[in-house]
């Protein structure tokens, strides 16, 4: 039997049989198929679209297409003063606002070079990381629905309503605080916030334990997402991962540890990271269990502040401000853990002017989602929302 | 067996009621189970859905149209009712539209051979479990037909993974049923219902008297699952990978059908389900002393109740399912149905026969 | 073999445990959670039931501090217009117009009896542009502007989103211009005869109004 | 930029001091392609001068067991109108090796500039470097996927550019709100 030629267009072999007849042999015509995933799909977590060229159900190569929240936020911070670009950082990751907004004052205050007040840094801890497990809980809760389980993601938005409602309490808003201003708070806390916080934190550790157990547990769950997108170490360090996403493929590299800012080097947290036994390292279940375990990590830290944190008669948390923001020419990079990853700020001022020259926002889910094209090859689609679920975008982020 | 002589009394009176030459009675026959589908698919279906998730979920679920939402559904229908009818033109219009009828049309005929008690049955058919899982399976045809009229991406996906997930799921099925068929020596879903009626109530139950109808049972269900496309094995229509499954282009009453088709057929195995390993309308009430409880809830009435309320808990149970679990993955559910549901299918198989022989 | 075994094991205790954690939710929904607001002692000592809260009738109490609808109590506003520049989206407009030196005692004081010298017939606040960020509310000297906690002020035509606090009517609008008008050029009269008669260089006589940290009188289109 | 920081140099903090010895190492390969250290307390950097040699810096600077500056932690575009040139400012890291970091600067010209790429160096280098010349509008040589990636890809004009001028319709629709 020799193959005499082949026409890629359909498929078509042209065989010579040993007894010399010549048959041709005409192979199932299959072609790729273009499948456009979003912008308006239920797991794409906002408007992403993916452009997948697919085999069946296996997916060849996905390209990410961004770019439809995009509202050029770094133009605007050339319009603004400093002050006025904090409300906008909020509305970058609109997941965990003071989170981007402590990374914008943390640049701006390097750029002025002043001291913050000890009460205040503990508050912008105790904020930040409430907003981290409120930003996780929706993480989780709506990875178990990329996934199918509705039920966890309700169970996570009713928890994070008490967070939202602590933070509202104490800074008027919900999801877009503008609470931490440079060089100090927008407001005090109000004076039962430490109970509050305490109780918050009894309330919630029994919810996580139940939340492990409804999805983290479930061999379902476990079956979908371990072995999926396994991302090795030393390529997510190229693609420059952060947060969450890098924990994950192992890499023990948190920028509250590695890069301490605030009063992060007094307190005692763990940085957890995927021993290799529940899941493989660097998959998607590594990813959500680091998450998982971030909450309690944040726990931790929210209980250790609340009893260090000073009181001060008729404090003043806007006493420090200063008056007029105009820092001397110079540039800066700040960045600070997010619960997606380091965002970070590059801040450059020309010194005459109230407002930034140049303000580039690094977003950790840009960085993180520019992974999708490798991770996406050769995946079921079922893995590929299982993967972009694990990436936890924040599409406000991303597009800017 | 007391209600041996009385079997199908009613349904046979019926359908031998004419007047002039409209055979009236037998148009009542056929309406009973479509005004009964249409209402427990309103009631229980939707509703009972919407709020059995609601408290699983620690919400109030449906509140507003009328006290404590019960008339939510029909506002739903209301709606549904009203919306434009949408058949896309790039869509083949003739599966377009045959699609969903095809899946309504097949779960409602497979309520031909179910007996809502003893004196009621459309038709007693000998070989009505056979009938039931053959008719089930129709609706893969529709499925395809809408999948494919559709002409949209998500739809072709969504038939594709649910003719391979039903196709393939109707062996363990069939094979565990047989295990039922076995015990009972017929196919006849009216003679299950008597063979396990009884003064002892449950005990007579294939699922307690014979010590290895659970595993028939438990395949029976998880395939029953998946037969229906219910979480966890509801990736035809899986909402965060495919938006709608096979009925993404579908809107107002075409959509509509679907949902009265699915609520029909997981009645349907529900329904199966209890006539063949829990008795169906018999009373699950035993005779104790002079407590003749069975003979006091048996009966025509009374047996509509049992097998109604039998077909209602495994319902809940799928509902109580759909809302705890993920959704498991294509290989993954092949792997369940082939490397685990189907040995294990014929493993009880090979047992009830051995039973069977040598009890 | 084993693990095909304790994989089926695994899946059906992990599906059990799920079960019952949801079910035991289902048994809990005869229990309500109450609707306490944050700043109640018994917050979280509210019953683990069903969460949710019908909206309209039902509501969490939105804190004191809640950064919602703007409100301007225009008494109290002395049109520095502190507030309009330093909003970022620009959802405020002021216009003023001078007071004139007769008119200080009508013009009134604000409550915390500071002496205005603004007329604000114009302080109209577009709520649906507003982000809530609060700048404004931390610029103001006299603290008239501010944040209220009412949350739900949705409204058929967006038109109405705009919140009009001014308050002079067209009238007064044109009456006061024409003050001013008037009051400028006597004294314009007045400084031309300075010079003439070569006493004080040209310039603006007239002080500048000093509330708090030094806010330029602006609302020149009205005078100039 | 830098007055006022000749004596923040003398007093140089542990940080930089480690971004000093890395650049040392950098400027005894490289020699005259970089430019003098710029030992500003808040973020050290150097910029290339030699614009051919960026990617050979680069792979230096990831591969060499002295810097291992493996995280390419930040890729910004930058807009010198002055100096009438573009440019990037890269903030590099090294992760689990040293504890150094320092910042390199690329300049090109304003018109028709190009910078190589080095998405091939750090693969997140490739959607920053796509951010860049979205929001800028130099090339970059060698990029593999050399596309707009925020803005539509038929929009006109660059927004960071500081003369940036928006254009009145996209697509029939009035641009400026």
């Amino acid at each position: 039997m020799q193959e005499l030629g082949k026409a890629e267009l359909n498929a078509t072999r042209i065989i010579r049989q040993d007894d010399n007849r010549v048959v041709i042999e005409k192979d199932l015509d299959t072609e790729y198929m273009v499948l456009s995933m979003g912008p308006q799909h239920p797991s794409t977590h906002g408007v992403l679209r993916l452009e997948c060229i697919t085999d069946g159900e296996v997916v060849v190569e996905a390209e990410p297409y961004l770019g439809y929240l995009h509202r050029c936020f770094e133009k605007y911070c050339e319009k603004l003063d400093y002050p006025s670009i904090v409300p906008y950082t909020d509305r970058m990751d609109y997941l965990a606002g003071m989170n981007t907004e402590l990374a914008y004052c943390l640049g701006v205050e390097k750029l002025l070079d002043i001291e913050i007040p000890r009460r205040v840094e503990f508050i912008r801890v105790i904020v930040s990381e409430l907003n981290r497990i409120a930003s996780h809980l929706v993480a989780i809760g709506t990875y178990g629905i990329d996934l199918g389980a509705f039920t966890p993601f309700l169970f996570c938005f009713r928890d994070r309503e008490h967070i939202l409602n602590l933070l509202e309490w104490i800074s008027g808003a919900r999801m877009l605080y503008n609470y931490i201003w440079i060089g100090g708070l927008a407001y005090d806390v109000p004076p039962d916030f430490r109970k509050r916080v305490a109780e918050f934190v009894a309330y919630f550790r029994p919810k996580a334990v139940e939340l492990q157990e409804l999805l983290t547990e479930n061999e379902i769950f476990v079956k979908r997402t371990k072995g999926v997108g396994i991302m090795p170490a030393d390529v997510a360090i190229n693609y420059a991962w952060s947060g969450p996403m890098l924990r994950g493929s192992g890499v023990k590299w948190d920028l509250r540890r590695n890069d301490p800012y605030s009063i992060y080097p007094e307190l005692d947290f763990d940085v957890p990271v995927p021993d290799g036994k529940f899941s493989d390292i660097g998959d998607s279940l590594s990813r959500h269990l680091v998450r998982a375990l971030e909450m309690t990590e944040s726990l931790k830290i929210i209980e250790q502040c609340l009893d260090r944190m000073p009181e001060v008669d008729g404090f003043n948390s806007r006493a420090l401000i200063p008056k007029k923001i105009r820092p001397k020419a110079g540039e800066v990079y700040a960045r600070a853990e997010n619960p997606r990853g380091e965002v970070g700020f590059y801040i450059v001022s020309d010194g005459k002017s109230t407002k930034p020259l140049r303000c580039k926002a690094r977003s950790s889910c840009f960085v993180n989602l520019s992974a999708m094209k490798d991770l996406s090859k050769g995946q079921l689609i079922p893995d590929l929302v299982a993967i972009i679920g694990s990436i936890d975008i924040v599409l406000g982020e991303v597009d800017r | 067996m007391s209600q041996s002589p009385s079997l199908n009394t009613w349904s046979e009176a019926l359908s031998g009621f004419y007047i002039g030459w409209l055979p009236l009675g037998l148009l009542i026959v056929a309406a009973v189970p479509l005004i009964f589908i249409a209402l427990y698919a309103l009631t229980y279906g939707v509703y009972g859905e919407r709020k059995i998730s609601a408290f699983m979920q620690d919400r109030l679920g449906p509140m507003e149209v009328g006290k404590w939402g019960i008339l939510q559904t029909l506002a739903d229908i209301l709606k549904l009712l009203q919306k434009e009818d949408i058949v896309p033109t790039a869509a083949d219009k003739f599966l377009f539209v045959i699609g969903p009828v095809i899946m309504f049309v097949g779960s409602f005929m497979a309520f031909v051979v179910l007996p809502y008690g003893p004196a009621f049955i459309g038709a007693d058919l000998n070989v009505g479990l056979f009938y039931a899982i053959g008719i089930v399976s129709f609706e893969v045809v529709g499925i395809l037909a809408s999948g494919w009229g559709s002409n949209n991406k998500w739809a072709l996906y969504g038939a594709i993974r649910s003719v391979a997930q039903i196709v393939s799921y109707e062996i363990p099925a069939s094979i565990a049923l047989l295990c039922g068929a076995m015990m009972a020596g017929t196919l006849s879903m009216q003679q299950f219902c008597v063979l396990q009626s009884g003064p002892y109530g449950f005990i007579h139950y294939y699922l307690f008297s014979n010590p290895i109808a659970w595993l028939p049972f438990l395949i029976y269900f998880i395939a029953s699952l998946a037969e229906n496309n219910r979480a966890p094995f509801d990736i035809p229509e899986a909402e965060s990978e495919l938006v709608a499954g096979f009925f993404t282009e579908y809107s107002g009453m075409k959509f509509a059908m679907f949902f009265l088709a699915e609520y029909g057929s997981m009645f349907m195995v529900s329904a199966i389900i209890s006539i063949v390993f829990l008795g169906g309308w018999a009373s699950p009430l035993p005779n104790i002393g002079g407590f003749a409880l069975n003979e006091w809830t048996s009966g025509p009435v009374w047996g509509a109740f049992w097998i109604i309320m039998k077909a209602f808990f495994f319902i809940f149970v799928q509902m109580w399912l759909r809302w705890t679990l993920p959704r498991l993955r294509v290989d993954q559910l092949m792997f369940l149905c082939w490397k685990v549901l189907t040995p294990f299918a014929f493993i009880a198989f090979v047992l009830t026969a051995v039973w069977e022989i040598y009890k | 073999m084993s693990e095909y075994f304790s994989n089926i094991k695994t899946g059906a205790t992990t599906i059990a445990t799920g079960l019952s954690i949801t079910l035991r939710h289902f048994f809990n929904a005869v229990k309500r959670k109450g609707d306490a607001g944050i700043d109640d002692a018994d917050y979280f000592n509210q019953v683990d039931g069903l969460c949710t809260l019908q909206y309209p009738r039902e509501a969490v109490p939105t804190p004191k501090i809640g950064r919602y609808r703007l409100y301007n109590d225009i008494d109290d506003c002395i049109g520095c217009c502190q507030c309009e520049r330093a909003c970022p989206v620009e959802c405020i407009t002021i216009e003023t117009i001078k007071t004139t030196a007769d008119d200080l005692a009508v013009c009134g004081k604000t409550s915390g009896g500071q002496q205005k010298r603004m007329w604000v017939p114009v302080f109209d606040i577009d709520v649906a542009k507003c982000m809530t960020c609060g700048i404004c509310v931390s610029v103001c000297p006299t603290d008239c502007l501010v944040h209220s906690p009412v949350a739900d002020f949705s409204e058929f035509d967006v038109r109405n989103m705009v919140y009009h606090y001014g308050n002079l009517s067209k009238i007064e609008v044109e009456a006061k211009k024409k003050k001013l008008e008037e009051e400028k050029a006597a004294k314009e009269k007045a400084a031309a005869e300075a010079i003439a008669r070569g006493e004080v260089p040209a310039g603006r006589p007239a002080p500048k109004p000093k509330p708090a940290p030094g806010p330029a009188p602006v609302g020149g289109e009205a005078g100039e | 930029m830098d007055n006022g920081m000749e004596e923040a140099g003398n007093i140089m903090s542990a940080a930089v001091q480690e971004s000093k010895a890395a650049y040392d190492s950098i400027q005894a390969r490289f020699g005259s392609a970089v430019s003098e250290f710029d030992a500003n307390p808040t973020m050290p950097f150097f910029e290339v001068s030699d614009l051919s040699k960026w990617v050979d810096i680069a792979l230096f600077m990831r591969d060499d067991p002295r810097l291992k500056f493996n995280y390419l932690a930040c890729l910004s575009g930058m807009d010198y109108p002055e100096q009438n040139q573009l440019g990037i400012v890269c903030n590099l890291e090294s992760i689990g090796h040293h504890p150094h970091r320092i910042a390199v600067k690329v300049k090109c010209p304003r018109d028709g500039g190009a910078i190589p790429s080095v998405s091939c160096v750090w693969h997140t280098a490739n959607w920053h470097e796509r951010e860049a010349y979205d929001m800028y509008g130099m090339t970059f040589d060698g990029h593999p996927d050399h596309r707009r990636i925020l803005c539509p890809e038929d929009w006109t004009g660059f927004p960071l550019r500081k003369d940036y001028q928006v254009q009145d319709t996209y697509h029939g629709i009035k641009v400026p709100y």
